[in-house]
């Protein structure tokens, strides 16, 4: 049991944790809009439906209200589903989650997990398709994680829901129909801070922002072709960040490339750039390369999307640029 | 104050246009939010407007321009993504805008129309104008805090700003019943001290009549009123997002089909009252516009790189932000 | 249902050492938002409470943690900044928090309270425990968005909470008149299906009496209520904002302060009770706590760099952010 | 009259860019909370009051209502008084004023300015202290600039009213009351987007971003007195970012200190080290150093709070450590 894995797409795995973690701890409650349609369904089979609440559509009142259950001993899972309604929510995430235990001193804790998907290459358009992720890692107080692998979709939102302090995940829609075997130890955690080495690799590193990973990989693999050996480290928590790993993987190999779908400028990659260009510079040989989404909004049309995003092309070219 | 027999028969041509327009792109390109089965309560509101007359929207967007008069090709278009398109292919199924009629924005986040139609309202009082902005807005975004926010200050401004419920019980499968302290979204308009009218939305002249009143009211300076029209979504929420329960039976749907079809009803009405003849040319005529609109979208040109920084400022500085063009990689 | 005369005195009490701990901080330490004039509403909500039930506040903080009967000494300590400070110096005047009497949150937001109060009573209810949480609120704070949302949800729910608004007629400069389409803030309670009530502020006892009916009401599970206690701001909006304007006339003031000064009725009331003795006693008791509390302030230590980075996680990872401490600097 | 000055306060100075341009196009309307209390006092004995509104507080919505209006023939300046409220309204400033001219295939403009003060070092605490300029910088289709003098505060208003663009101006309550000559051309405009070397230098550079212009020219003047002698670039626009500028000058110092009042993780300062860590890194003969606010909130005693932002002393000490 210990060490068996079973076959889960990310949005399972994710469907997963909440199930295991709702059974070991009665705290912990879901709340979203229409969370039957976001993979919850099967939720309502097993538990008291009062732990189970679809929402009005009031996003910053019914993060709010998780905060609040926060701080008076339940352990909320708010779904705000898709990532472009954040903003709606942000001031109850920023001016109250992730302040309100520093404002009174240390009295209070605020255990709440926000769950939010990036809705991106999914002809959507601008108002839907955002990855946000970056405004919340200049906010002190909040845990930020964005897992690319089901299992460590699993093993980071289970970790979420057993801290003690708030959580933002974001997750990628375009993963969720992914499988991969999925380890079914219900202690299976992925710790929260830590980047973990998808490739190990001793040319070049890239690091992979969340849904970055899978082109991240595929460039490596194509590069290895060449004889070309990349390190991919897989970002997995974005605030606070693991910056011991990636200077390590830089001390080793000189040269940086970052993935990030998110908008290049004030993006994750930015401040991977600038931690780099600061505390890694000397082991530096070659100037770090952004591969970003350009700073355009989204269109609807699906062929211009598509070539917005970071694909496994531009990231090659990128690495081979600085080799 | 009701409407003569040619506007009845524009009534029932965009109506009618709305329905042929969605059923061609569930045919042809089947993305989005349809507003079939709520047709009456769109059009309704939009006789009782002037071209000038503002107008916000939804994520389902597709009756509203068609319900203020909008020509039809730009709007397949905008469905199929092409250059052609009402907004270039960028805004797409959410998001058909046509600001020559007075739309000026179809907000795909639940709720975001409240301000931008009270803004519009502001702007024609600063601007001592007579024209009138309308709210289109589900039961849903009833529960967005704009609601209050904006309903509030249309009123202690008396704007000229008519805030219109399309309820159809539904918001995506939340109930009304499970989302609303109480049912009726007009009861909530006392509380800002301002006019809230229920009216059948299925009844596309009693519609008319209410919304009519109200923009009576909001251009003679007397502020700003909230209507809800009880109306019905016929079909899925989104023609793309599988729903995995059943929130409400096949028993009410059919009713609603069947007895309560606002085309039905108001075809009826008009062959009652003589005009079969031209309710038959309008019947023909929709569906050769159909047919031209969808043939326009398909041999459209899709837009290109270059209209996306295009579009991105009026003013643009430092833009696109490299040198290399848009994505500045390496 | 009325407050017995150990209650009452109190009451008396708890009024008192509001008016006091204010007016120590403008002798001694002026910075924040006074209550004075508000303090009959502040207490005689308290009142209905248990220990445990919850409360959230706003910036005007002061009254609530008192009201609700908190040790002087810490939030007198927190207000001159200090490490002995209820929230160790780091709050402030707008944040006088106490949790082991059920405040969970000060809220400088304003309306930022709403939905905090709401989830407390959503966790009461999952809980199964028989706790209610009350959330003080003002007039303006009641034109954000979250007023109407919050209210909804805990309506729908059936959630034990108490929306109290102190409504003291201005949000800063701007009156309830210019800035809600009707000025009784109650009368939107009947859009979301629950009861609205509207008391006397300044009678302490008539507050307590509507509070504890929602109470009861709440702890039966049959959901929120709505409270609009009128009262009024003797002071200026906050001590450390110059205020260009006058908003309100002198005689609006004057008269408040003469005629509804609330700690003066009651006081009358209790004396023509035959409690004036144990009225003396009160006042000369409050007098001692709040030299105590000014002395204790004083004497108490600053917090240090360290108290930052301690209280910013419960469970702290990769933080601080750099091996050299909290600037990270060369 | 074209080259003449008049002694202004900062605040003062924006007040008169507000008055000017309602002056010269009555399309100019001003809304904010208790917008008196905030300056604007003044403007009531001019202006019909319809131009000036005070609104309920409904930020989401009052800013919406500015968008609203700019969509529909006005040019609305809305004051969002502090900056820690921006989060209520950033849903009306991201979805909507950023994103509808795009969204609308270029149908619309949307000339509308929001003003919003950085209300730091003021006693205030966590809820009312944050500088949170960088979040906005990520988004697409805002202009967003950061006046450090009443001149730049003035004439990057007036060229704000003035835009089509949707323009966030995030303003320094610390600088409020500072005085200065300021010119009273009313066609006194500094253009958006363009930095200023507020003193040439040629051995290090210091990036000042926003109020850190104060301590940044106080470190170049400690360090000329032992002979450094150091460049001061003013970033004053935010997004979109004048990169010439400082890759100009860092091309000639080699060496890049840039002081920022946000929290140090995803700050404007680490937009700017990726830029030139990507794009200057030939030049670069140091690692670049950020000197910003650490990641922990904003705590109500003074004397803690003080020593939070960048001071002259820790910008000289960033400058000595890469010469
Ligand atoms: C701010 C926001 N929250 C959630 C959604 C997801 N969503 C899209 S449509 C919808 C239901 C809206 O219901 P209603 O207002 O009644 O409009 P209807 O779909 O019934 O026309 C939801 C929740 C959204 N688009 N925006
Ligand atoms: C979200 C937000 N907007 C604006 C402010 C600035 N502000 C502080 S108190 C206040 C007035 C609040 O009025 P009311 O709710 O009636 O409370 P009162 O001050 O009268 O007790 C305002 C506008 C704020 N703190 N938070
Ligand atoms: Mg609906
Ligand atoms: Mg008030």
């Amino acid at each position: 049991m210990r060490n068996s894995t079973q076959k889960l797409s990310y949005l399972q795995a994710i469907v997963e944790a909440q199930r295991e973690e709702m059974r070991r701890d009665e705290r912990v409650i879901l709340m979203g809009e229409d969370i039957a349609v976001y993979g919850a369904q099967s939720l309502f089979d097993e538990f008291d439906h009062s732990r189970l609440r679809n929402v009005p559509i009031s996003e910053n009142s019914f993060t709010g209200v998780g905060v609040g259950a926060a701080l008076t001993g339940l352990r909320p899972i708010v779904d705000l589903t898709i990532a472009s309604f954040v903003y709606l929510a942000s001031d109850q995430i920023i001016n109250q989650a992730a302040k309100l235990r520093f404002m009174t001193g240390g009295q209070l804790k605020v255990p709440i997990v926000v769950r939010t998907s990036t809705f991106y290459n999914n002809r959507t358009a601008a108002q839907h398709a955002d990855r946000p992720y970056p405004l919340f890692m200049n906010i002190p107080g909040l845990k930020v994680v964005a897992p690319a692998t089901a299992s460590d979709a699993k093993g980071l939102l289970k970790a979420a829901i057993r801290d003690d302090d708030p959580v933002i995940m974001f997750e990628d829609i375009n993963l969720w129909g992914k499988k991969e075997e999925v380890p079914v130890d219900v202690d299976f955690l992925v710790p929260i801070g830590k980047a973990d080495i998808k490739r190990a690799g001793s040319d070049a590193t890239i690091v992979s922002v969340a849904g970055c990973l899978l082109p991240a990989l595929a460039a490596a693999e194509l590069l290895a072709r060449e004889g070309i050996d990349v390190e991919v480290v897989d970002l997995r928590t974005i605030a606070p960040m693991d910056k011991e790993t990636i200077l390590a993987s830089v001390a080793k190999t000189g040269r940086l490339v970052i993935a990030d779908n998110s908008h290049k400028v004030g993006s994750v990659a930015s401040e991977i750039a600038a931690v780099v260009s600061e505390e890694g510079f000397e082991s530096l040989r070659k100037p770090i390369q952004r591969v970003a989404t350009p700073s355009v909004h989204i269109p609807y049309n699906q062929a211009l999307e598509r070539q917005l995003y970071p694909t496994k092309e531009r990231i090659v070219a990128a690495v081979r640029a600085i080799l | 104050m009701s409407l003569d027999r040619s506007q009845q028969l524009e009534l029932y041509s965009r109506m009618l246009r709305i329905r042929r327009f969605e059923e061609a792109i569930v045919a042809h390109y089947p993305v989005g939010h349809l507003s079939i089965g709520q047709e009456g309560a769109i059009v309704g509101a939009c006789m009782a407007l002037r071209d000038d007359d503002y107008v916000t929207g939804t994520h389902r967007s597709h009756g509203h321009p068609i319900g203020k008069g909008a020509a039809i090709n730009p709007l397949m278009a905008e469905i199929f993504g092409k250059r052609t398109g009402i907004c270039k292919g960028l805004g797409g199924s959410m998001h058909l805008t046509d600001t020559s009629l007075g739309l000026i924005c179809e907000s795909a986040i639940v709720g975001g129309g409240f301000p931008l139609a009270t803004g519009a309202g502001l702007s024609i009082q600063v601007r001592k104008s007579d024209q009138v902005s309308l709210c289109f807005f589900g039961d849903g975004a009833a529960n967005q805090g704009t609601f209050g926010e904006s309903i509030n200050m249309a009123a202690i401004w008396k704007l000229p700003v008519i805030y219109f419920c399309e309820n159809n019980g539904y918001a995506v499968t939340t109930s009304v019943a499970a989302s609303h302290g109480q049912p009726d979204i007009a009861r909530r308009a006392d509380g800002y001290g301002i006019p809230g009218v229920i009216v059948d939305g299925q009844d596309a002249d009693a519609v008319y009549e209410v919304t009519q009143a109200a923009v009576d009211r909001a251009r003679a300076g007397e502020g700003p009123t909230l209507i809800e029209a009880k109306t019905y979504r016929f079909d899925e929420h989104s023609n793309r997002l599988a729903i995995p329960i059943r929130y409400r039976s096949d028993e009410e749907i059919a009713f609603h089909r069947n007895e309560r079809d606002p085309i039905t009803l108001y075809r009826a009405r008009l062959v009652a009252g003589g005009l079969a003849a031209e309710v038959e040319a309008i019947e023909a005529e929709v569906t050769c516009i159909m047919a031209d609109a969808v043939q326009f979208a398909k041999d459209s040109p899709e837009p290109e790189l270059s209209d996306l920084t295009d579009n991105m400022f009026s003013n643009p500085i430092n833009f696109p932000v490299t040198r290399e063009g848009i994505f500045g990689d390496a």
